[in-house]
């Protein structure tokens, strides 16, 4: 089971790529542990969860091959 | 799924007040239309730490954005009676004093045009996944984190 | 009493598309501006007794209306920050499709340049001296009685 | 004394002109009846009224050479 996760904005700088995958987690609140294991900057910020374009709450349960999408506060306009 | 592409609201660069004005002409032919409200977003020169912002750098999640878009007008349309409702959104650098949003709201009447804008406006603030990026007159970068 | 000659707030005839683009292209060097809201008003072609309109026929009481124009601009600027008022509105012939009013407001930030569109708006409606004549395709005329 | 009247839109097609000039009034609701007797048709109109381009009521006081605009609703836009 393979989770991709993309970074948007600020995030991308934090984690330093766009994109990396994530073995082994089904749900959106292991899926953030591990990312703060591997990147602890990423405690500082505040994002919203998108999977597969539509947003998310913390419990949201994942499936194979899923797109994660980790995003800053929006700031279009 | 769907498996016609989506609509594609965005355009590289400024939005061009030509473009603008040629918009609104093309809807002289529509003779139901009363009132159109439009609302335009301009790139201010805002100071940070004793520098202004030079430009910004628009960057969204595309695909997501489009659809957020799409959502936004169908909404629109189901809340008022409206003719026309157009969106058009900046990527990548915008200069100070340029434009980065159009929206345009078409109705017989006023009012359903004003509203119909007002709440798009507020919807693509809130909802869209689009990011900007200020970059200062001495190159510098920040990223703005409403 | 005034000495100086109040500011003219009408165009004869239609306000032309291109027009409005070029307005919009001249607020590039205000580099406070963040947000514009623009109203634009266009004749339609309503059916009245099984005739369509072809054009509205604008008339005013010319030197009341510019001084109403310049009360309603003051008491905008007067309740919200804004950078800029513009108010243009036509006298005689616009024809069906044709733009007939032109409001535009620039402000710093989205909500006050769209309350004060909408307020400006409003007051034309109610407080400016000006009365339409619609001329119907067989060219026989109908005071507009709102 | 003598007052001067304008009117305005519909109004200047039911009384036949643009402008006339009334004698001895000094008050809106003396002028107005001034006007209903010369012109009847007036009476099936609604209107308003300004007095040297200030919105008047009806028992505002009138003064020599004052420009009386008798206008229907508005109708800009």
């Amino acid at each position: 089971m393979q989770i991709n996760v993309i970074f948007f904005g600020v995030l991308s700088d934090v984690v330093g790529k766009n994109m990396l995958t994530i073995q082994d987690t089904d749900n959106m609140t292991d899926l953030k542990r591990k990312l703060i294991t591997n990147y602890p900057d990423l405690i500082d910020y505040t994002y919203r969860m998108a999977v597969n374009q539509q947003m998310v709450e913390d419990n949201h349960r994942l499936f194979d091959n899923d797109i994660v999408a980790i995003m800053p506060p929006f700031a279009g306009g | 799924m769907r498996t016609m592409k989506d609509k594609n609201y965005f355009v590289q660069g400024a939005i061009d007040p030509v473009f603008i004005g040629e918009q609104i002409a093309t809807h002289n032919s529509n003779h139901g239309i009363g009132a159109h409200s439009i609302f335009l977003g301009q790139v201010r020169a805002d100071e940070k730490v004793g520098k202004h912002v030079a430009g910004i750098e628009y960057s969204a999640y595309r695909d997501m954005a489009n659809k957020v878009f799409a959502k936004i007008r169908e909404e629109a349309f189901e809340k008022w009676p409206l003719n026309c409702v157009h969106i058009f959104h900046s990527t990548g650098l915008v200069k100070t004093g340029e434009l980065s949003l159009f929206v345009f709201c078409s109705s017989g009447h006023r009012k359903e045009s004003i509203k119909a804008m007002e709440q798009i406006v507020e919807d693509i603030k809130h909802k869209v996944p689009i990011w900007k990026k200020e970059i200062m007159e001495d190159e510098s970068v920040r990223w703005v984190q409403d």
